[in-house]
C-alpha cells in the first residue's frame, strides 16, 4: 500500500522517540547503529526494497542495467529538493558517489563501491554507473539501494551538517540527550510526513527507555532490546521487526590450534543449541540459522537448519575423528564482548555445552572498544559476533571481517579457505539464469559449512521498534532503519 | 559561726556507681555542714571521691551514679530533687568553678554571652542590659578592657583569664554557695596566686560560703577557713585550718601534712606514706588506711573496724580509733638523712653554654618562616659529678626544651652542650649513642613514658637491647637488680605498665634510665604527675639513689618546694633564659632577681600562721609568647621594679663575688641584705 | 583568609597535575583506543589509521599529554571523539543533572541523619539509640544497588507508582515530573549517606555531651534545650559541615552505581561511558572536572568552617 | 584497651560477649566456612539447564535459577569465594602498602610527608570506583585486576591512619625515650609505633573488607569485576537487576546476602572500635557503596 494512502488513515502527531545511543554525526554513509534513526528521515536513497526483497522507485524513477551487466542508467525524479532548497540533480549524486568511493571518506559504503568502475552525467537527471565487471542484478540494485545523495555543497561538512532531501529537517540537538526532526514542507511524497516532528530522546539503557514508555513520557523504542520488547509486548504494545535483522556468528580463528582442524571446527556446527541460544538470548526474538543470512536473502536456505541441528553425539563424532586430545581441545579462550549482555549469555551457554563434550574453556571478556579492536586485529581464537547486510546479496557478507575474501584481519593472507574465495567469485559473477544463479548460492552455503571458519546460530533484530498501540503506519526498511515519515496516531 | 543556719548540709551521702557489675561505692556516708562567709576546703589525694561529692552537691553527677543521704542547700533538698527544682537550685544558690579553664568555656561562644547566659534565661535579666551586666562582671574579676573582651571567644583568652571568666560567671547570680573543683591546678603559681585572690576577695565582697576543692595543702592553708580531709571516700578529719595544720590527729592528716618537702626541713628525709590509697574496688576492711598507717598497722581493731568520724576538740573531729594517742615527734622518725650539699661537688660533667634552640614559626600562602619561637635563648648552665641542679620557672618557659636539646633530641639552634668536656652537638650519630649512655632522660608523665605494649621487663631491658648490651650487662639478673635498685619486686616482671600505678610507672621509668649505668640523670618534672605522698616516694628513692650511684641531676620542676628539698643548685628560667642561678640556700633565703623573688612569695606554704602573716607580690599577667617576647628585659612588663632602663636594654648576667650568685636583673635587690619576704617565711618556719 | 584561599588553589595545581598526568599514564597503560569504536567493525587497516591520524593519536604519548595540558591551561579540554563535541560543553550539560541529584541527595541525607543522630545521642545506650544505631548499620551496610532495586521492585514493578529508571528534569521546569523521576535515586544515595552522617554526628555530640563546658552549661541551671540546642549542637555541627560537605563532594563523581541502578545520566555515567569507548580527551576532562568541583568544595567548606568557627583563624 | 599479645585471648573473649560482634562472627564464619568447602557440596555453580531457567525458590533450587537455569543457590555460595577472597587480597596489598607508608610520612615528615599527602589527595579526589574501574580497565577483568584494584583504593586509608596514629605517637614520651637511649628510627617505627598502632589497624582492616566487598560487588554490577561465568554477587544482581520483571528473587536474594555480610563486618568493626577505644573510621574509603 502506498504510503499517501495509508497516512489518510493516520493523524499527524509529535512522535517521541526513545533511542539507547547518541548520534555521533549526520554522514548517510556512516551507516552504523548510532545514526540508524536519522538516516532514513534525513536522506532518501535512489530506490528502496519491500519487505520481501523486491526493488521500488525512490528517488531513481528507472534504473536500466545495461548489457552485460556491466552498466546501470539510473533515471532521477526531477520535483526533489535538498533541505536547503536547491534541486537533486545527477551532479550531486556523482560528487555522493565520489565520496564513497574515497577510501578516507567512504566508509560503509566504500565495499560496496568495489564494483564501480566510474560513471557519467548524460543529462541533469541521468546518471549512468559503469562497473568493472559484470555484476549480478541483486549486487546493482544494493548498491542503489545504498546510495542516500548528499548535496554536492554539503558533502564535506556532512558529519556535522545534514545536507539530504529526506521527509524531515533537523531542527535541534542537545548532545548526549537529544535530536530534534521538522517535517520537511517541500517533501516530495505527498502526503508525508504524517508527523510534523519527532524527538529523539536518549536513554541511558533499556529498562530507563522502557519505563520512559510506560509512563508515557515516550510513543515509540526504537532499537530496544529483545527481552523488554517481548515483555513490553506481553504488555500490551506493539512490536514491529524489520526484514533487516543481523545474524549472530561464532566466528573462529582458523590459523589457532586447535582451530586449524577442520574436523574439529566442524563439530561446532553441532555444537550450537540455537533454539536455546534464540530463547536465553534474544528472548526468541528472531529465528535459529545455521547460515549466515536472513530469510529475505536469495541465499537463505531452512534445510541446513534441520542438517546441523543441535547435535552433541555427531558433535563427539567429529571431535573424536579431529585426533585432537582433550588437553588440545580445550587450549583457548572464547572472547567475549562485555558490553553486550546477550552474547555474554550465549557464550556461556557455549562454554556450557563445550564442557559437556569435555572441552573446558575460559572466557575472556573485554569491554567496550578494547574487544572491538580484538575483534577488528582477528585477535581471538573464537568470538560471537553480529553480521549485518544478511538480507541483501550474498556476497555483501564478505565485508564483514571474517567473511571478508581479501585483507581478512582474521584468518589472513593468503585467505586459507579458497574454496570459498571461488564461491564468492562464482556467485559474484553468476548472473542471468536463475538456476545457475541458485547453484552458486548452494555451492556457496556448502562450502560455508565445510570450511566452518564461522558458525552462525541465530538471525536477531537490530532497530527494533516499540510503540504504543495508538501509533500505527510503521514502514518495514530493508536495513531496519528507522522511517519516521509514515507513522501516525490511528484515527 | 556554728550557730548560724547552715548554707548546705550534708548528710550521709553515699554515692555509687553502678554500671553493669555490682555497685562500688565511691563516697561513703559522709555529712558536713558549709556556712555562710567561710571557705571550706576539702582535700584528698586523687580519687578520693572530692569530685566526687561536689557533683552531687550540685545534682551533676551523670544518671548512672546512685546517690542516697542528704543533701540540703538552703531549704530545698538536692538528693532525689526534680530537673526543675535542680535547675531552679543552680540557677540562684549555686556557682560552679572546675578545674580545667580551658574546657569549661564553651569554645564557640561569646565570653559575655556565657557570663550572663544563666541570669538572663531566669529573667534576672533583660536581654537589652546583657551586654552592660557581663562588662561590669569581667571588670569585677579584674579583666582590663571588659566590654570588648566581653564579644571575645575563650581562645581568645589566656588560662588564668578564662579562670577569672569562670569565677564572674559562677558569681553573677550571687550564690550563696560556691563550689570551686581544683580551680588552679592547672594554673602556674604566679598565676594561681593572682586567681586564689580574686577569689577570695569576691567570697569576702559577696560573703558566699566556698567549698574548695584541691590536693594541694599549701592552698589550703592559705585560704581555708575550714578543712575536711577525705580519704577512699571518708572525711577522715575536720576541724579549723589552723587545728588541722597545728595538730592533726588522724594519722593520715599527720602523715600528708609530712610528706611534702617544707622549706624548713630540707635536710630531713621525706616522711612518705607507703603503698597506694585504694581504689574503690579494692578497699580494704577496717579502717581503709590501716595498710599503710603506722599505729594502724598491727592493730586488730583497725583491721577489722572502720573507724566513725568523732569529735576531738572543740570544731574538730578524726576517724581514727586511736585519734588520741599521742605520736612520736616528728623529727625521731625521720632518718637523718644528709641532704644535698654543695661541698660535696666534685668535676665538672655537663655544660651547657649559651645554648640557644628556636623553632620556626610558619605561616603565609608558602608556608615560609615569619619567625621564631625562642624557647631557648642562651641558657647556660653547669652539672658538676654527684650534684643536682635544678631548673624552675613557669610553664612554656623553655625548661623540657633545655633538658631534649642536652639529651640530642632536639637540634640546636647555638651554643655548645659538653659532657665531660666533649661538645655532644657535633657529635656523629653513633658517637652520640655512645655519649647518650652516660646520660639518661626521666620523663613527667608516667602514664606515657612506658611503652604500653611491653612487659615492663622489656621496657626496663630495652635501652640495653638497643645498645647490645644486655647478655653482657647480665640479662635478666641485671634487670631483677634494678628493679630492686627501685623498689620493685621482679615478680612484676610479665606485666605491662597499664597494670602499675603512677609511683610504681616513674619506678620503673627510673629502673630504665638506671640500665645504662649513666652518670648523670635528667629528671623532667619527675614527681609533678603524681599524689604528694606517692611523690614523696620518689623523691627519697631519688635521693637514695643519687647517694648510692654517685649520680648527677638535672632536675626539672615548677614545684618550688620539691626543688628546695633536692637541690643543691637551683637556676631560675624566664622565657627561654636563665634570670637567676645560685646555690639552693641562698636563692631561697636571698632571693636576688623580682622575678624570682615573686615565684617564691607566690608559691603557697602549707601553714596557716604564716600564710597569714606574710606579704605577698603578685605578678600581673602571665608569661609572654615566646615567639614576640617584650623588648628589653623579657620580664620587665610584669617586674614590679622596671623602669625606662628595663624596657629598652637586656640585662646582662652579673654575678657577686662572694656568694654564688648569677643574676640578669638591672635593679637585682642586693643579695648580701636577706630579702624581707623570705625572711619572714623561715622565721615562721622554725 | 584571601591568602589561605590562594594556598588552597595553589594546592590544586600539584594534585591536578599528578591526576591529569595519571590520568594519562592510566589512558596510554589501557588497552584498547577509542578510534576502533569509531570506526565499526568493517573498517580496513587504512580506514583506521586514518582516523588515528586525524586524532592526533600517533604521536608520541607525552607530546599528547603536553599539547592536552596546554590546551587545557587555557581552557579548552579538547573535543570528545566519540561525539565530536566540546569536551567542556558535554560535561556542562551533565553539571546540572548531577548537582540536582546530589542536592536532593544531600537533603534526603540530612532530614533522615541529623534527627536520627540527635535522638540516639541523647540518652546513648538506651533502647532508643539502639535501634536508631540498627538502623544506621543498616543504612550503611546495605549496597546502594541492592536497595535501589528493591526500590524499583517495589515503586516501580509492584506498585507501579514511580518510574523505574530516571532521567533529568530540571527541577525549576516541572517540579513534580522531575521530583518523581529523582526521588528513587536520591533517597538510594540518601539513605546510605544519612547513614555515615548520623554516625558522625552522633559520635560528636555523644563526644561534646562529655564535655565539660556541658557541666558548665548545666550548673547554670539552663533549661536542657539550652544545653543541647545552644552549646552541644553548636560544637557538635561544626565538623559535620565538613563531612556533609565531604558527602556532597563525593557525590559529583562518585554517584556512579546509583546512576547506573537508575540509568541516570549524571557525569558519573558520562566517564564511565567515556572509558567503555576510550574517549581519552572525554575521560581526561571529567577526571579533572571532578577533582576540581571535589577541590572547590572541599576549600569552600573549609572557608565556610572557619567563618562559622571563631576558634579557626586562617592566615 | 590496648591491644596487646598478652591481651588477645581476653579480646577475643570480650569479642564473643558483645552480642552484636558475636553474632556477626557467626554468620562470617558460616559464610566463610561454606565458602571453603563449596566444593564438597552437592551442587554446581556452573550446571546450566536452559529449560529450567528462571524458575523461582523451590526446594530442588533454593534461590531459584538464573537464565541459564543454574542454581542461583550455588552460585551464591561460590560468590562467597570470589568477594571474600577478593576482600582479604585486597585489605592484605591495602595494609601492607599503606601501613608502612604511613609510618614514613608521619615519622619522617617533610617531602615524604607531603608526597604522600599529595597522593592522597589525589586518591581522595577520585571516587574509590572509579579508579578501581580505570585499574581493572589496564588490567583486564580477573580476580587479580579485582584485587588490584580494591586494594590500591584502600591504600590511603590504611596510609592516612596510620599516619595520624604515628603522629601522635611520634611526641609520645614512651617513644622519645626510645630515641633518647639511642633506637633508631626504624626501630621506632617498627617495633614501638607500630606495636602500638595495631588497634586502628585492625579496626580498619575489618572496616575495609567491608568496603572491599562492596567495591568489589559494585565493579561488578557495573560489569567489571570478575569475569563470567565466574559467580560473583554482585554480577549476579548485575544480570538479576534486568529480569526484576520476571524473577524478582534473583536479584533480591544474592543482594540479601550480599547486605548481610557486609552489615556484619561492619557490626564486628565498630564491636572492635568500642572495645578497644578506636575511633569508628566514618569516612569509609569513600566508595560510593557507596557514594
Ligand atoms: N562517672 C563515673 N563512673 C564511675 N566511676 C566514677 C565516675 N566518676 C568518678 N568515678 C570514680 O569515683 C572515684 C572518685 O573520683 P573523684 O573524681 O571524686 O576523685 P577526686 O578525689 O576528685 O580525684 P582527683 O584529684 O583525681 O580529681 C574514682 O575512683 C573514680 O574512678
Ligand atoms: N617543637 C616545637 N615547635 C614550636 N614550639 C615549641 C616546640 N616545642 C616547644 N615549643 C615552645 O617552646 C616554649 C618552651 O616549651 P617547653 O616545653 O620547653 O616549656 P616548659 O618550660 O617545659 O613548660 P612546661 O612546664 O609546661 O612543661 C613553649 O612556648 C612551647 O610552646
Ligand atoms: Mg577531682
Ligand atoms: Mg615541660
Amino acid at each position: 500500500i502506498p504510503g499517501h494512502v495509508r497516512a489518510q488513515k493516520l493523524q499527524g502527531t509529535p512522535l517521541r522517540v526513545a533511542i539507547l545511543a547518541d548520534m555521533t554525526n549526520f554522514d548517510p554513509m556512516q551507516f552504523s547503529l548510532v545514526n540508524f534513526h536519522l538516516i532514513k528521515n534525513l536522506y532518501d536513497s535512489l530506490i528502496e526494497y519491500t519487505a520481501d526483497g523486491k526493488a521500488v522507485p525512490s528517488l531513481a524513477t528507472e534504473w536500466k542495467i545495461g548489457e552485460g551487466n556491466k552498466s546501470v542508467r539510473v533515471t532521477l525524479r526531477k520535483d526533489v529538493l535538498f533541505h536547503s532548497g536547491a534541486p537533486l540533480t545527477s551532479a550531486d549524486v556523482a560528487a555522493t558517489l565520489k565520496k564513497a568511493s574515497d577510501p578516507a571518506k567512504g566508509k560503509n559504503v566504500y565495499a560496496t563501491m568495489g564494483i564501480v568502475q566510474d560513471w557519467t552525467m548524460p543529462d541533469e537527471h541521468t546518471i549512468v554507473i559503469n562497473f568493472k565487471a559484470p555484476v549480478p542484478e541483486r549486487q546493482i540494485l544494493d548498491l542503489l539501494q545504498f546510495t542516500m545523495p548528499i548535496e554536492a555543497a554539503g558533502i564535506d561538512t556532512v558529519e556535522t551538517k545534514p545536507a539530504g532531501t529526506g521527509a524531515y529537517t533537523l531542527a535541534g540537538r542537545a548532545v548526549g540527550q537529544s535530536v530534534t526532526l521538522k517535517a520537511n514542507p517541500k517533501y516530495w511524497r505527498t502526503g508525508e510526513p504524517v508527523s510534523p516532528e519527532i524527538r529523539f530522546t536518549v536513554f541511558s539503557d533499556d529498562a530507563a527507555a522502557s519505563a520512559a514508555l510506560e509512563s508515557g513520557a515516550a510513543d515509540i523504542i526504537y532499537g530496544g532490546g529483545a527481552r523488554s520488547a517481548v515483555r513490553l509486548r506481553d504488555a500490551g504494545y506493539t512490536v514491529t521487526r524489520g526484514p533487516g535483522p543481523l545474524v549472530q556468528v561464532f566466528r573462529i580463528n582458523t590459523t589457532r590450534p586447535p582451530f586449524n582442524n577442520e574436523k574439529f571446527r566442524q563439530a561446532f556446527n553441532y555444537l550450537m543449541d540455537r533454539d536455546g541460544i534464540l530463547r536465553v538470548g534474544y528472548a526468541g526474538l528472531g529465528e535459529p540459522v545455521a547460515l549466515p543470512w536472513a530469510p529475505a536473502s536469495p541465499a537463505s536456505n531452512p534445510a541446513y537448519l534441520k542438517e546441523f541441528a543441535y547435535n552433541l553425539d555427531k558433535a563427539k563424532a567429529l571431535l573424536a575423528e579431529s585426533g585432537l586430545s582433550k588437553q588440545e581441545m580445550s587450549n583457548w579462550k572464547l572472547l567475549v564482548y562485555g558490553t553486550d549482555q546477550p552474547t555474554v549469555v550465549i557464550s556461556q551457554i557455549v562454554q556450557s555445552t563445550l564442557a559437556e563434550v569435555g572441552i573446558n574453556i575460559q572466557l575472556d571478556v573485554l569491554e567496550g572498544s578494547e574487544y572491538v579492536k580484538a575483534q577488528l586485529a582477528g585477535d581471538y581464537s573464537a568470538t560471537f559476533g553480529g553480521v549485518g547486510n544478511v538480507q541483501k546479496f550474498p556476497s555483501r557478507v564478505a565485508t564483514n571481517s571474517i567473511y571478508r575474501t581479501k585483507d581478512n584481519p582474521v584468518l589472513k593472507e593468503p585467505h586459507p579457505f579458497p574454496d570459498y574465495v571461488a564461491a564468492i567469485e562464482r556467485v559474484n559473477s553468476t548472473y542471468g539464469s536463475e538456476e545457475k544463479v541458485k547453484a552458486a548460492y548452494d555451492h556457496l552455503n556448502r562450502v560455508l559449512v565445510t570450511s566452518a571458519f564461522a558458525i552462525p546460530t541465530n538471525s536477531y533484530d537490530v532497530g527494533l521498534i516499540v510503540s504504543s498501540s495508538k501509533l500505527d503506519g510503521f514502514t518495514p526498511d530493508m536495513d531496519n532503519l528507522f522511517v519516521a515519515r509514515t507513522i501516525g496516531l490511528k484515527k | 559561726m556554728p550557730l548560724a543556719k547552715p548554707v548546705l548540709s550534708v548528710r550521709d551521702l553515699t554515692v555509687a556507681f553502678g554500671g553493669t557489675g555490682k555497685p562500688v561505692p565511691v563516697v561513703r556516708g559522709i555529712s558536713f555542714d558549709v556556712f555562710a562567709n567561710e571557705v571550706f576546703c576539702i582535700v584528698g589525694e586523687s580519687g578520693s571521691g572530692k569530685s566526687v561529692t561536689s557533683l552531687a552537691v550540685s545534682g551533676l553527677l551523670p544518671e548512672t551514679a546512685d546517690v542516697s543521704g542528704s543533701i540540703v542547700i538552703g531549704d530545698t533538698e538536692i538528693v532525689g530533687a526534680s530537673a526543675a527544682v535542680l535547675r531552679h537550685v543552680r540557677s540562684q544558690d549555686l556557682g560552679f568553678i572546675f578545674q580545667d579553664p580551658a574546657t569549661t568555656l564553651n569554645p564557640v561562644l561569646r565570653v559575655g554571652r556565657q557570663i550572663v547566659e544563666g541570669e538572663v534565661t531566669h529573667g534576672r535579666l533583660r536581654p537589652s542590659e546583657a551586654q552592660v551586666r557581663a562588662a561590669e562582671l569581667l571588670r569585677e574579676v579584674d579583666i582590663a578592657d571588659p566590654v570588648s573582651r566581653a564579644q571575645q571567644y575563650p581562645h581568645q583568652f589566656s588560662g588564668g583569664m578564662r579562670q577569672r571568666a569562670v569565677i564572674a560567671m559562677a558569681m553573677a547570680g550571687k550564690p550563696r554557695l560556691i563550689i570551686a573543683d581544683e580551680p588552679t591546678t592547672a594554673l602556674d603559681v604566679t598565676v594561681q596566686a593572682q586567681v586564689l585572690s580574686l577569689l577570695q576577695r569576691r567570697q569576702a565582697e559577696t560573703a558566699a560560703a566556698v567549698i574548695l576543692i584541691t590536693h594541694d595543702l599549701g592552698v589550703v592553708a592559705e585560704i581555708a577557713h575550714r578543712v575536711a580531709v577525705m580519704y577512699a571516700g571518708r572525711i577522715v578529719e575536720t576541724g579549723t585550718v589552723d587545728e588541722i595544720f597545728s595538730s592533726p590527729r588522724h594519722p593520715y592528716t599527720r602523715a600528708l601534712l609530712r610528706s611534702i618537702p617544707r622549706g624548713d626541713a630540707v635536710h630531713a628525709r621525706l616522711d612518705a606514706i607507703p603503698g597506694q590509697p585504694p581504689t574503690p574496688e579494692t578497699l580494704p576492711a577496717g579502717c581503709p588506711f590501716h595498710p599503710r598507717c603506722v599505729i594502724g598497722k598491727e592493730r586488730g581493731e583497725c583491721r577489722t573496724t572502720e573507724p566513725l568520724l568523732r569529735p576531738i576538740g572543740a570544731d574538730q573531729q578524726a576517724a581514727c580509733h586511736f585519734a588520741e594517742e599521742k605520736l612520736l615527734p616528728a623529727e625521731a622518725r625521720r632518718t637523718d638523712f644528709s641532704g644535698p650539699a654543695g661541698e660535696k661537688a666534685g668535676d665538672s660533667l655537663l655544660e651547657v653554654d649559651a645554648l640557644k634552640v628556636h623553632f620556626p614559626v610558619r605561616a603565609g600562602i608558602l608556608k615560609r618562616v615569619v619567625g621564631w619561637v625562642r624557647a631557648v635563648d642562651g641558657v647556660s648552665l653547669t652539672v658538676r659529678v654527684g650534684e643536682t641542679v635544678s631548673l624552675v620557672g613557669e610553664s612554656g618557659c623553655g625548661k623540657t626544651t633545655t633538658a631534649r636539646t642536652i639529651m640530642g633530641l632536639v637540634p640546636a639552634t647555638g651554643g655548645d652542650v659538653r659532657f665531660e668536656g666533649r661538645s655532644l652537638l657535633k657529635l656523629s650519630s653513633s658517637r652520640m649513642r655512645e655519649a647518650r649512655r652516660q646520660m639518661q632522660y626521666v620523663f613527667q608523665d608516667p602514664y606515657a613514658a612506658l611503652n604500653p605494649v611491653l612487659p615492663v621487663e622489656e621496657v626496663v631491658a630495652e635501652p640495653l637491647r638497643l645498645h647490645g648490651l644486655y647478655e653482657t650487662a647480665g640479662g635478666a639478673a641485671r634487670i631483677a637488680e634494678l628493679f630492686e635498685m627501685v623498689g620493685l619486686s621482679r615478680r612484676m616482671f610479665g606485666r605491662y605498665p597499664s597494670e602499675f600505678s603512677g609511683g610504681q610507672r616513674q619506678r620503673i621509668g627510673i629502673a630504665r634510665a638506671l640500665a645504662l649505668n649513666p652518670r648523670l640523670l635528667i629528671l623532667d618534672e619527675p614527681v609533678s604527675a603524681l599524689d604528694v605522698s606517692i611523690q614523696a616516694q620518689v623523691l627519697n628513692l631519688l635521693q637514695d639513689l643519687q647517694k648510692e650511684l654517685k649520680l648527677a641531676y638535672l632536675f626539672i620542676s615548677h614545684n618550688l618546694s620539691v626543688v628546695q628539698h633536692m637541690s643543691d643548685r637551683v637556676a631560675v628560667m624566664y622565657l627561654g633564659r636563665i634570670v637567676e642561678q645560685a646555690a639552693r640556700d641562698e636563692i631561697y633565703r636571698t632571693p636576688t632577681h623580682p622575678y624570682t623573688q615573686s615565684l617564691l612569695s607566690a608559691a603557697p606554704v602549707p601553714d596557716p600562721t604564716l600564710g597569714r602573716t606574710r606579704r605577698r607580690i603578685i605578678l600581673e599577667g602571665e608569661i609572654p609568647n615566646p615567639a614576640a617576647p617584650p623588648a628589653g628585659c623579657t620580664f620587665h612588663p610584669r617586674c614590679f621594679r622596671s623602669d625606662e632602663h628595663c624596657r629598652r636594654v637586656a640585662p646582662s648576667v652579673v654575678s657577686y663575688p662572694g656568694a654564688s650568685i648569677y643574676v640578669a636583673c638591672h635593679h637585682p635587690s642586693d643579695p648580701m641584705i636577706p630579702s624581707i619576704v623570705r625572711e619572714q617565711s623561715m622565721e615562721a618556719g622554725e | 583568609m584571601i591568602g589561605y584561599v590562594l594556598r588552597r588553589l595553589l594546592h590544586l595545581i600539584p594534585v591536578l597535575l599528578l591526576g591529569s598526568a595519571a590520568v594519562w599514564a592510566i589512558i596510554y597503560a589501557v588497552p584498547g583506543d577509542p578510534v576502533s569504536v569509531l570506526v565499526g567493525e568493517n573498517a580496513t587497516a587504512e580506514q583506521i589509521a586514518a582516523a588515528t591520524a586525524k586524532y592526533g593519536l600517533d604521536r608520541p604519548a607525552l607530546v599528547q599529554y603536553a599539547d592536552w595540558l596546554w590546551r587545557a591551561l587555557h581552557g579548552d579540554l579538547g573535543t570528545s571523539i566519540h561525539a565530536s563535541e566540546p569536551v567542556l560543553k558535554l560535561i556542562l550539560e551533565r553539571l546540572p543533572a548531577t548537582f540536582q541529584l546530589a542536592f536532593l541527595a544531600t537533603i534526603v541525607a540530612l532530614v533522615l541523619g541529623i534527627p536520627v543522630a540527635i535522638a540516639s545521642a541523647l540518652k546513648p545506650g538506651s533502647w532508643v539509640d539502639r535501634i536508631l544505631s540498627l538502623w544506621n548499620a543498616l543504612t550503611l551496610g546495605v549496597p546502594t544497588f541492592w536497595l535501589g532495586i528493591l526500590l524499583i521492585l517495589w515503586f516501580s514493578v509492584e506498585m507501579r507508582w514511580l518510574p523505574s529508571a530516571s532521567t533529568y528534569i530540571p527541577l525549576w521546569e516541572d517540579p513534580v515530573a522531575a521530583l518523581r523521576s529523582l526521588i528513587l535515586p536520591a533517597v538510594t544515595l540518601g539513605v546510605y549517606v544519612s547513614g555515615v552522617l548520623a554516625r558522625f554526628l552522633r559520635a560528636s555530640l555523644v563526644n561534646e555531651m562529655r564535655s565539660d563546658y556541658v557541666r558548665t552549661a548545666r550548673s547554670k541551671g539552663l533549661w536542657e534545650w539550652q544545653v543541647v540546642g545552644v552549646h552541644i549542637l553548636r560544637n557538635a555541627l561544626l565538623p559535620f559541615v565538613t563531612i556533609v560537605g565531604l558527602m556532597m563532594a563525593n557525590f559529583i563523581g562518585g554517584a556512579v552505581v546509583t546512576e547506573a541502578v537508575f540509568t541516570y545520566p549524571g557525569l558519573g555515567r558520562l566517564l564511565i561511558q567515556a572509558i567503555s569507548t576510550r574517549d581519552y580527551p572525554l575521560i581526561q576532562g571529567c577526571i579533572i572536572v571532578i577533582m576540581v568541583i571535589y577541590i572547590l568544595i572541599n576549600l569552600s567548606v573549609d572557608v565556610f568552617y572557619a567563618y562559622i568557627d571563631p576558634r579557626i583563624e586562617y592566615k | 584497651m590496648k591491644l596487646t599479645f598478652g591481651k588477645l585471648s581476653a579480646f577475643g573473649r570480650a569479642l564473643l560477649r558483645h552480642k552484636g560482634a558475636a553474632a556477626a562472627l557467626a554468620f562470617l564464619s558460616v559464610v566463610a566456612l561454606v565458602a571453603a568447602f563449596a566444593d564438597f557440596m552437592p551442587f554446581d555453580p556452573f550446571r546450566q539447564r536452559l529449560v529450567d531457567a528462571l524458575k523461582g525458590p523451590s526446594q530442588a533450587h533454593w534461590f531459584g535459577t538464573d537464565e541459564l537455569g543454574r542454581d542461583i543457590f550455588a552460585r551464591v555460595v561460590y560468590g562467597a569465594r570470589t568477594s571474600l577472597t577478593t576482600a582479604a587480597g585486597a585489605v592484605a596489598i591495602a595494609a601492607a602498602v599503606g601501613v608502612p607508608m604511613g609510618l614514613v610520612s608521619g615519622f619522617f615528615g617533610g617531602w615524604r610527608d607531603a608526597a604522600l599527602m599529595r597522593f592522597v589527595d589525589v586518591m581522595m579526589t577520585l571516587p574509590a570506583i572509579l579508579f578501581a574501574m580505570a585499574l581493572i580497565a589496564i588490567l583486564g577483568r580477573s580476580q587479580i585486576a579485582a584485587i588490584v584494584a580494591v586494594g590500591i583504593t584502600g591504600i590511603p586509608s590504611f596510609a592516612r591512619i596510620t599516619r595520624a596514629q604515628t603522629l601522635t605517637l611520634r611526641s609520645r614520651d614512651f617513644v622519645v625515650a626510645v630515641e633518647a637511649f639511642g633506637g633508631s628510627a626504624r626501630y621506632n617505627m617498627f617495633r614501638t609505633i607500630l606495636p602500638n598502632s595495631w588497634s586502628p589497624i585492625l579496626v580498619q582492616v575489618v572496616v575495609l573488607c567491608s568496603v572491599a566487598i562492596l567495591l568489589e560487588a559494585a565493579l561488578a554490577f557495573l560489569g567489571v569485576g570478575v569475569a563470567p561465568p565466574t559467580p560473583s554477587w554482585g554480577e549476579m544482581l548485575r544480570s538479576g537487576k534486568s529480569y526484576l520483571h520476571e524473577a524478582p528473587y534473583y536479584a533480591v536474594l544474592p543482594g540479601l546476602i550480599l547486605t548481610l555480610t557486609i552489615l556484619s563486618f561492619d557490626a564486628l568493626g565498630r564491636a572492635m572500635a568500642d572495645l578497644l577505644g578506636e575511633r569508628y573510621e566514618i569516612r569509609k574509603s569513600g566508595s560510593e557503596g557507596a557514594a
